[in-house]
């Protein structure tokens, strides 16, 4: 797949809460095939401390209209600068980046988000649904308050939530969700803290589940000229950027 | 129109812009992105005669203007560079060179040696400054007396075009420069990364696994640009300047500094058409000040 | 409430923020901004044995996150200072050192030997770290001998602290480290400038009177905290580390990488009330990180 | 005087031509004593590239609603950055820096100012007028188009324009307008280029004229902390920014 530098301009920008935001962003130009688990590189110009690009996923995409949608939780500054953009603003691309989730057909696909590993899952439940695939999702969050566009989700599957506090769905961990015993699945997809995919690793390890997780790294280029953004497999060093971010646990030393 | 061609000795480059070794894979990373034969040349990774896997995670920090790495040379070791790699990017119709690096000098004297076979690789950058490994790397080049071992004996047995990459984190890098010139380099560029360090308060821990990383980006660029105005004057083979250039004009400055030519590194990351924009913004910035031959503009900082 | 009190041997800091030489004048400029006695200690300008005149315009050029200087020890002597300006800022209720600069050796020692005899001045930091004047200057701290040399001779005349300041622009900063607490010093402070360079490409001409200049800032940060890392761990004097600290996070790097005080240099121009924010901001981390007393944080980085 | 660092908020951006612009800053406290002459640092927040403050010329106060004006010339990316600042926003002001232009009595005044060099002759021109001295501003402009804001000027004296074409006033230099051949002045001011600087120097001496000149310099500071805006005068080197920027050609090597 040919990877592109291009302009896109801020059209919408979405408030969650107070740490997540959704930006729409639009292309001039037609967008090319843009695969569930691939990111974007956004160069973040108005914020004096910060000099690489920002990683992101792929939170959504709308071919019509050439946009697509980001979701970003506030961690530091290039963050927070990106949720300080105004509409009409310029924010320079370069996509699509890194490899894909695989996408199975006619299975039980369970889908496993928290906090702003969320990001590739609506892109990704989409493809699976397409599949004909049965979806379920399962989104964590600290409370109700931060659960936010379930709606989104709806046309895909199955959509359950686990708060900490208990204030929505299920308390708990995503990870101790109910379904996770009553039910079996035959493919895993996972996004979000390290523990939390840890967890969903062990999970589908001991329930001979194929599971696939979204690695983070830090990342200098995210094309594959740098090195900089290795993690160590039982093949030895692979780039998450390009030979990740989606790695099957097989192929992990967790 | 204007003439780019400058000359490393007998080393012909259409233009004077190159691309930095460890920051431009092997290439092929940027063909969606550029066409690599608008190009002077490029520097493949850091070459070493075995495999390497380089450094654990984390390998990368941002800093003020610029980022710290510890990548470490992570590379598949010279045989697999000319079995694997060199029969696909050795038709690029540009100069691709390879960065050559070792712990010992018998590494780099084999590595060169297999390299001097390859037919379309018309030179070779020795890398004696590399901060991001433990033995060797850049200890060869902070002391004349290795820098001159390591040079004589790749000059036996290399032939073709041989620049050595000299390491910033010196007291006087010209001596280093005349050490090299002398056991018969035929270029040198400067700068490699300058050795640095971050922390993360809040943990308290390093934020590179080997604790201190090499420095790139414009941050150095105003430390790059007087040891290239520096060895400009010490030596008389052509110097090859880098370390911050993000756009056309500081790529001017390092040729009025005294560069032949020039290398993109870090910038590579955040624009990865930034090379050949600097290509044409040089070549406008000739137009603009009536400047014909780049070559009339090497060295030609005004110090009336 | 939390100790934030620190020794550098006998000197006793009520915090570790002192302000760097050059970059805070005699105190009183930043008097309408601050409270100077909410500062561990500030160190006035270069002082050196006769009156300097400096260098000629133009002295100072912006870089990417940081700044070029080339003001080259403008000040009016030891006995200007002595006579004119120690009365007025002798009853800052904070320490007050006097930053000693020279050209040759004798000089270093007449000036130490005439500040020796002020009461309210605890301390001198010598500096041999200087890239902005001809002679002298850098010169004495890129080599162990002449280090050793001048710092030996001062100790013989100066009876209260000496502070050493290291120059940056060296192969090994432990070996001069080493050197200058050999011959006595009480404590070492790190770093100076790097040399750096900056050019017009629009006019072809330097942006420094001098071509070279000292490079300050942000983008010094990663190098300054390695180097203070190195030495932290090569001597058994008290550190002082400082280049590029702009906030109180910045500073904790330094206390961590093993500094026992920090100085805040060009931040002072950006921010004047700057050193103040970072005594507080320190404060502050310690209460959120449950450290009560700050001796627990120097050296304290997690290498596990 | 007391110097300050404080929160500006830009309330008015008024574009004049091209290059120049005027932004009206407000202050959430009363304002102190500032004279004319004087400058502020402003702190460029709003672009990567810029890390020192940037002085500018205080245009006008306005001491009944905090406001004080600056007038702005595009000249790099620090300028270019303020004029992109939104009304809302934020300005690190520190404050009020440098001496003042000497204010004579019942005397007749000369202001010459050409270009962004026109900055502070506003503010003098209020204080001279008030003083009970005559004012002739003379400023010089490329052309007609770039002439503007006269009527500012116009409560505090006789306005003149000069355009290089000719479009509008006498056509040539400010320096020479044909009224300093015709008439005969006590003080001149002036601010601008320094080859106009020093044209009106050599006609001020000439003509025994007292003249102040206001120097640019780089600086880092602009509170006399570093010593990096040095001119060479007959007393040996000045700080631009606490001993000027206002000089009397008398003490400089003009
Ligand atoms: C492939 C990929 C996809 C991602 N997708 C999303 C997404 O869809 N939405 C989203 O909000 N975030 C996503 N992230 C994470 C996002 O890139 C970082 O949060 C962001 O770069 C932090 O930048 P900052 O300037 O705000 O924080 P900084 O000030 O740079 O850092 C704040 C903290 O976060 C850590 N950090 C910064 N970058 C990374 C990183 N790349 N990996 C791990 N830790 C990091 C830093 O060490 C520091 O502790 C993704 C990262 C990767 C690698
Ligand atoms: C006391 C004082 C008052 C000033 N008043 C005004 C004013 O009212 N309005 C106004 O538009 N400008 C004024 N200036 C000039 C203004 O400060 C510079 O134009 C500005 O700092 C340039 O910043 P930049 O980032 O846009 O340009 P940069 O990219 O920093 O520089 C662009 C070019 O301008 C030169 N330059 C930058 N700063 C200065 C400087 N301070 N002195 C001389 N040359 C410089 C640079 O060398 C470069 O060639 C004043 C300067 C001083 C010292
Ligand atoms: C991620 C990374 C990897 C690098 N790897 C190498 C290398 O293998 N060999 C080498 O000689 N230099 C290597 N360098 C140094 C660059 O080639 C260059 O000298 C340095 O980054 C300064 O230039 P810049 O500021 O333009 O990046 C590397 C730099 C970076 C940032
Ligand atoms: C304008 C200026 C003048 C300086 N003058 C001196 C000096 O007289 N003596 C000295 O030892 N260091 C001098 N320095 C160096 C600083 O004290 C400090 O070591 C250096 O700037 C690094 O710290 P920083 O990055 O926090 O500024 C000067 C620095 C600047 C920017
Ligand atoms: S981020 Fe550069 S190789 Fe992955
Ligand atoms: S700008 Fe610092 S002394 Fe004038």
């Amino acid at each position: 797949m040919k990877k592109l530098i291009q302009d896109f301009e801020l059209i919408k920008y979405k408030e969650l809460n107070c740490e997540h935001f959704v930006l729409d962003i639009k292309a001039k130009e037609a967008l090319p095939e843009i695969l569930p688990g691939q990111f974007v590189n956004v160069k973040v110009d108005n914020n004096s401390s910060v000099f690489l690009r920002r990683p992101l996923s792929i939170h959504n995409v709308d071919y019509e209209r050439n946009v697509i949608q980001l979701f970003v939780k506030r961690v530091g500054e290039g963050t927070k600068s990106l949720g300080e953009l105004k509409i009409g603003d310029t924010l320079s691309v370069v996509y699509p980046l890194g490899n894909a989730f695989s996408i199975p057909k006619n299975a039980k696909t369970l889908l496993i988000g928290g906090g702003c590993g969320v990001a590739p899952l609506l892109y990704l439940s989409k493809f699976l649904h397409q599949a004909g695939n049965e979806v379920t999702i399962i989104l964590g969050v600290r409370s109700a308050h931060d659960s936010v566009s379930l709606e989104a989700y709806k046309p895909y599957g199955r959509v359950l939530v686990t708060t900490e506090d208990g204030s929505q769905g299920e308390k708990g961990y995503p990870t101790q969700h109910s379904v996770l015993t009553n039910e079996s699945f035959d493919y895993s997809f996972t996004c979000g803290p390290e523990p939390m995919m840890k967890a969903v690793a062990a999970y589908s390890k001991a329930n001979d589940v194929t599971c696939e997780v979204s690695l983070e790294n830090m990342m200098a280029c995210g094309f594959g000229a740098c090195l900089c953004c290795v993690t160590d497999t039982k093949k030895g060093n692979k780039c998450v950027c390009t030979e990740g971010p989606i790695f099957n646990i097989k192929d992990l030393k967790w | 129109m204007v003439n780019l061609e400058v000359k490393l000795k007998d080393l012909v480059l259409k233009n004077p812009v190159m691309t930095a070794s460890g920051t431009f894979g092997f290439g092929e990373e940027f063909a969606d992105f550029i066409d690599l034969s608008d190009l002077g040349g490029f520097i493949v990774k850091g070459t070493t005669r075995h495999h390497r896997e380089g450094n654990p995670y984390p390998r990368m920090a941002e800093t003020a203007s610029g980022m710290l790495n510890a990548v470490g040379l992570q590379n598949k070791g010279v045989e697999n560079f000319c079995n694997d790699i060199y029969p696909r990017i050795k038709d690029y119709k540009t100069n691709v060179m390879v960065n050559v690096s070792g712990s010992v000098v018998g590494d780099y004297v084999e590595t060169a040696a297999m390299i001097n076979e390859l037919d379309h690789i018309p030179g070779i950058e020795l890398n004696i400054s590399c901060p991001n490994v433990k033995e060797g790397g850049m200890a060869f080049g902070t002391s004349c007396a290795s820098a001159e071992e390591v040079v004589r004996e790749v000059r036996k047995v290399y032939k073709k075009h041989l620049m050595v990459k000299l390491s910033p984190n010196v007291t006087d890098i010209t001596s280093i420069a005349k050490a090299v010139e002398g056991q018969g380099a035929d270029s040198v560029s400067l700068i490699n990364t300058l050795l640095g360090m971050a922390i993360d308060a809040e943990t308290r821990k390093p934020l590179l696994s080997t604790v201190t990383g090499g420095l790139s980006g414009p941050c150095v660029k105003p430390v790059a640009l007087r040891m290239v105005w520096q060895v400009a004057q010490a030596v008389g083979i052509p110097v090859v300047g880098l370390g911050g250039i993000m756009n056309a004009k500081d790529a001017i400055e390092f040729i009025l500094a005294g560069a032949t030519a020039i290398q993109i590194g870090t910038a590579n990351f955040i624009d990865p058409q930034v090379s050949v924009k600097i290509v044409k913004g040089i070549e406008d910035y000739m137009i603009r000040h009536k400047v014909s031959d780049i070559n009339d503009l090497i060295g030609a900082i005004s110090l009336a």
